[in-house]
């Protein structure tokens, strides 16, 4: 046997063997901190509780609300046609999102906002899953206490206030009907059960063939 | 017909190939910032509670100058002059992964001490303050309530009601009943 | 960085011109390691002749080490490359088909078009042979449906399988082949020599 | 220069092609994100064949339908403009080594040409057949399935020469 295969056979052990010393790489699905960090400095990941309200009025087909709160607060209230993800469950023990989760808000075009008593929790929910490489996630500013100060309890704005308060306060007074109205039968026992959804499609892996 | 017998090509080919990869693992770059803790240990620390300060410590710890704990206001330099914790360091939030604030963390970090993140309110604070806490600084706190409520609470100096204010969380109103009354009315 | 094309670095209409490209490369590969000789190819069944193991170990060697390597300098996300899936009853069928249509045919279908090119008549016929097979498979694939998606387990690779990591599985490969080309040495050495 | 032209008629060092089919094969994985086949071309040919002589039954029958599509001609395929290369690329190759030549017939001296022709279309058969079932066939899932680690890939490989060498002993007078 020529000499240099033995030279050969040394290279391809030693690639095979520094191999083994790789460090170890987690394949996880997440972005980097920076387009994290990115993202969290973006002020449009809020919206406004009037905002929220035109979008269910308007009962916007590419809309998933999310109420991050525990079960039990979730039937005691929660916004019509709301799902309820507790923060508690959001991960599992490998810190990867609950697969029965991403189903739902990992839909192309879909908008997800994430709502909870204030906009903390809902805020946490969504660095975790902002940080798990999901899109078009929004917090609704102030949460349900807002929800309640503008939304169920709209205040009549001072007699010298500016035209367009008067237009939000009638916008609001027309939501409060809508909402007074039927939103306690909506979801009261359902949880996280809500429309069926498609699972999205893996559009980043290729297809094969021979 | 038969097969070449001279390894040279072999040998080049194959050397080419490793050079490929060494060049590569050596200009390899190394990515500045990666999470040290996953988002299940992430969460469990946020449900314990650990990482949140309540403005009365916080007021207590800021007036004695407590060396073991330092407020970090990643507000706008503006709002920062306008009135912060005493004892503050300003790092506005577009700041907060540069070289410079880590290197400014790090130096904490050896010194044990605590850093206390905190803008208006607590929210706007969050996210720094969980990314922080991903990037794994463990001794790192996120002011609850924020500055608004510090600073309010200063002013006013009352006693402390039966639910605090700042424990934004806690439902406000029995939700179920205004939405009753609202269609009521 | 890669996958290029899914990735979006390569235009779509380039996607054409490079399989163009790396379909002439390959063919050139094939033909020039000598694998548009059928009984050179069935050599490694009688011992005479391990062309296609040496080839085809050392390839799949190669790519499957740079390919760990690629992963951990981050050069291609292996998590969008495709992963065959497995259809454990599928896999099994078709490999002892396969199997005894190599042995009978001499030929493999990549290999028979590079006989083709340079007029082998029985790769020509084995060519043939494919289109008929694969009608013969489109046309009673009603029967043999149940056969076709049996044993499903999705795309699951050899580390989820047996539970190694991606590095032990290439050392362990590289080292069974490093031990295969020396065996196969020592056979050939045994065996009548036939000269194709 | 008599040396250098001696070698060209040459096959490669095996280990050599088998360098460089790794190294192609990364790069098509680096390029496209999965391996090299040659059925696929020809299952997108029959398709298309059978879409044209019935178009309805191609449509209702589950195995062509799965390759047909409104916006996507079955030809316009990948790995259609692969084969096509691996006939060029071949045929370069022979050409510059001189293995070129009009169409004959390589066989056992045991064996008539005729047998083996006969044989060359069943193995092509089978081949065919076996294809469709393992989802690929010897580049397309033993090799390239092997490099990326499928298992199924690694399966096909041991099955395919394992297969080959438990048959290979009933069709000996074709080869030896």
């Amino acid at each position: 046997m020529n000499k240099t295969y033995y030279f050969l056979i040394a290279l391809t052990f030693a690639l095979g063997f520094g191999a083994l010393f790789l460090p170890e790489k987690s394949h996880t699905k997440e972005i980097t901190p920076e387009q994290l960090f990115y993202k969290m400095n973006n002020p449009s990941r809020f919206v406004t509780t009037d905002q929220v309200a035109r979008l269910i009025i308007e009962s916007d087909p590419a809309l998933l609300l999310v109420d991050a709160r525990s079960p039990d607060q979730y039937r005691l209230f929660s916004l019509p046609g709301a799902m309820n993800i507790p923060m508690k469950e959001l991960v599992d023990s490998n810190g990867i999102i609950c697969s029965k989760w991403v189903d739902y808000l990992d839909i192309e075009g879909l908008n997800v906002i994430f709502f909870s008593n204030s906009d903390v929790i809902a805020d946490q929910v969504w660095v975790i899953c902002t940080r798990h490489e999901l899109d078009n996630l929004y917090v609704m500013r102030g949460g349900l206490n807002t929800w309640a100060e503008t939304i169920l309890k709209p205040q009549k704005p001072f007699e010298s206030s500016p035209i367009e308060e008067f237009a939000l306060y009638d916008f609001r007074r027309g939501a409060c009907q809508y909402f007074g109205g039927g939103s306690i039968s909506i979801k009261s026992d359902v949880v996280a059960d809500p429309v069926p959804r498609i699972r999205r499609k893996k559009k980043t892996v290729v297809a094969g063939g021979c | 017909m038969i097969h070449a017998k001279n390894p040279r090509r072999l040998t080049l080919s194959l050397i080419v190939f490793v050079l490929i990869i060494i060049v590569g693992l050596i200009t390899m770059n190394k990515p500045e910032f990666s999470y040290k803790n996953n988002s299940a240990q992430v969460l469990k620390s946020i449900l314990n509670k650990e990482g949140e300060l309540i403005p009365e410590k916080a007021i207590f710890y800021a007036e004695e100058n407590n060396p073991s704990f330092v407020f970090v206001d990643i507000r706008n330099p503006y709002e920062y002059i306008k009135g912060h914790i005493p004892n503050a360091i300003n790092i506005p939030l577009t700041e907060l992964l540069s070289k410079e604030t880590m290197k400014t963390f790090d130096k904490y970090v050896r010194d044990k001490t605590t850093i206390v993140i905190y803008a208006n309110t607590q929210t706007e604070a969050n996210g720094s303050w969980m990314l922080l806490k991903q990037l794994g600084y463990s001794d790192i706190k996120v002011l609850i309530g924020g500055f608004e409520y510090y600073s309010k609470e200063l002013k006013e100096n009352e006693k402390v009601p039966e639910t605090p204010e700042y424990f934004v969380e806690t439902p406000k109103y029995d939700f179920a009943k205004i939405a009753k009354e609202a269609s009521s009315n | 960085m890669g996958p290029l094309i899914s990735q979006g670095y390569i235009n779509q209409e380039w996607n054409f011109v490079i399989a163009l490209l790396l379909g002439v490369a390959f063919g050139y590969i094939l033909e020039a390691s000598g694998f548009s000789s059928s009984r050179k190819l069935a050599g490694v069944f009688y011992g005479y002749d391990f062309v296609v193991l040496r080839v085809f170990m050392t390839a799949a060697m190669v790519a499957m080490i740079g390919l760990v390597y690629f992963d951990h300098m981050n050069w291609i996300d292996i998590s969008k490359i495709f992963i065959l899936p497995t259809f454990l009853t599928s896999v099994i069928v078709g490999g002892v088909i396969m199997g005894l249509g190599f042995i009978m045919g001499g030929y493999c279908p990549g290999t028979s078009f590079t006989g083709v090119a340079i007029g082998k008549l029985d790769a020509v016929f084995f060519t043939a042979g494919l289109y008929l097979g694969i009608f013969i498979f489109s046309t009673a694939f009603p029967l043999i449906e149940g056969i076709y998606y049996g044993g499903e387990l999705g795309p699951v690779t050899v580390m989820e399988t047996f539970g190694i990591s991606r590095e032990l599985f290439a050392f362990l490969f590289i080292m069974a082949t490093l031990m295969a080309f020396f065996v196969v040495s020592l056979v050939q050495k045994r065996v009548k020599k036939i000269e194709v | 220069m008599k040396n250098l032209e001696e070698r060209s008629k040459q096959y490669l060092n095996p280990y050599f092609g088998g360098v460089l089919l790794g190294l192609l094969l990364l790069l098509t994985v680096y390029i496209t994100g999965r391996g090299l086949g040659a059925t696929g071309a020809i299952k997108s040919s029959i398709v298309t064949a059978v879409d044209r002589v019935a178009p309805t039954y191609a449509e209702n029958q589950a195995y062509y339908s799965k390759f047909l599509s409104d916006d996507h001609h079955p030809m316009s395929n990948w790995l259609v403009f692969e084969t096509i290369g691996i006939f060029v690329g071949a045929f370069l190759s022979g050409l510059i080594a001189g293995r070129v030549k009009k169409f004959r017939i390589e066989h056992s001296p045991k064996i008539t040409p005729k047998t083996r022709l006969i044989f060359a279309t069943l193995g092509g058969m089978l081949f065919g057949i076996g294809s469709q079932f393992g989802r690929g066939c010897t580049s397309g899932a033993a090799l390239s399935g092997t490099a990326t680690m499928a298992t199924a890939g690694f399966l096909a490989m041991m099955l395919i020469f394992g297969s080959g060498y438990l048959f290979a002993y009933f069709f000996r007078k074709l080869w030896i």
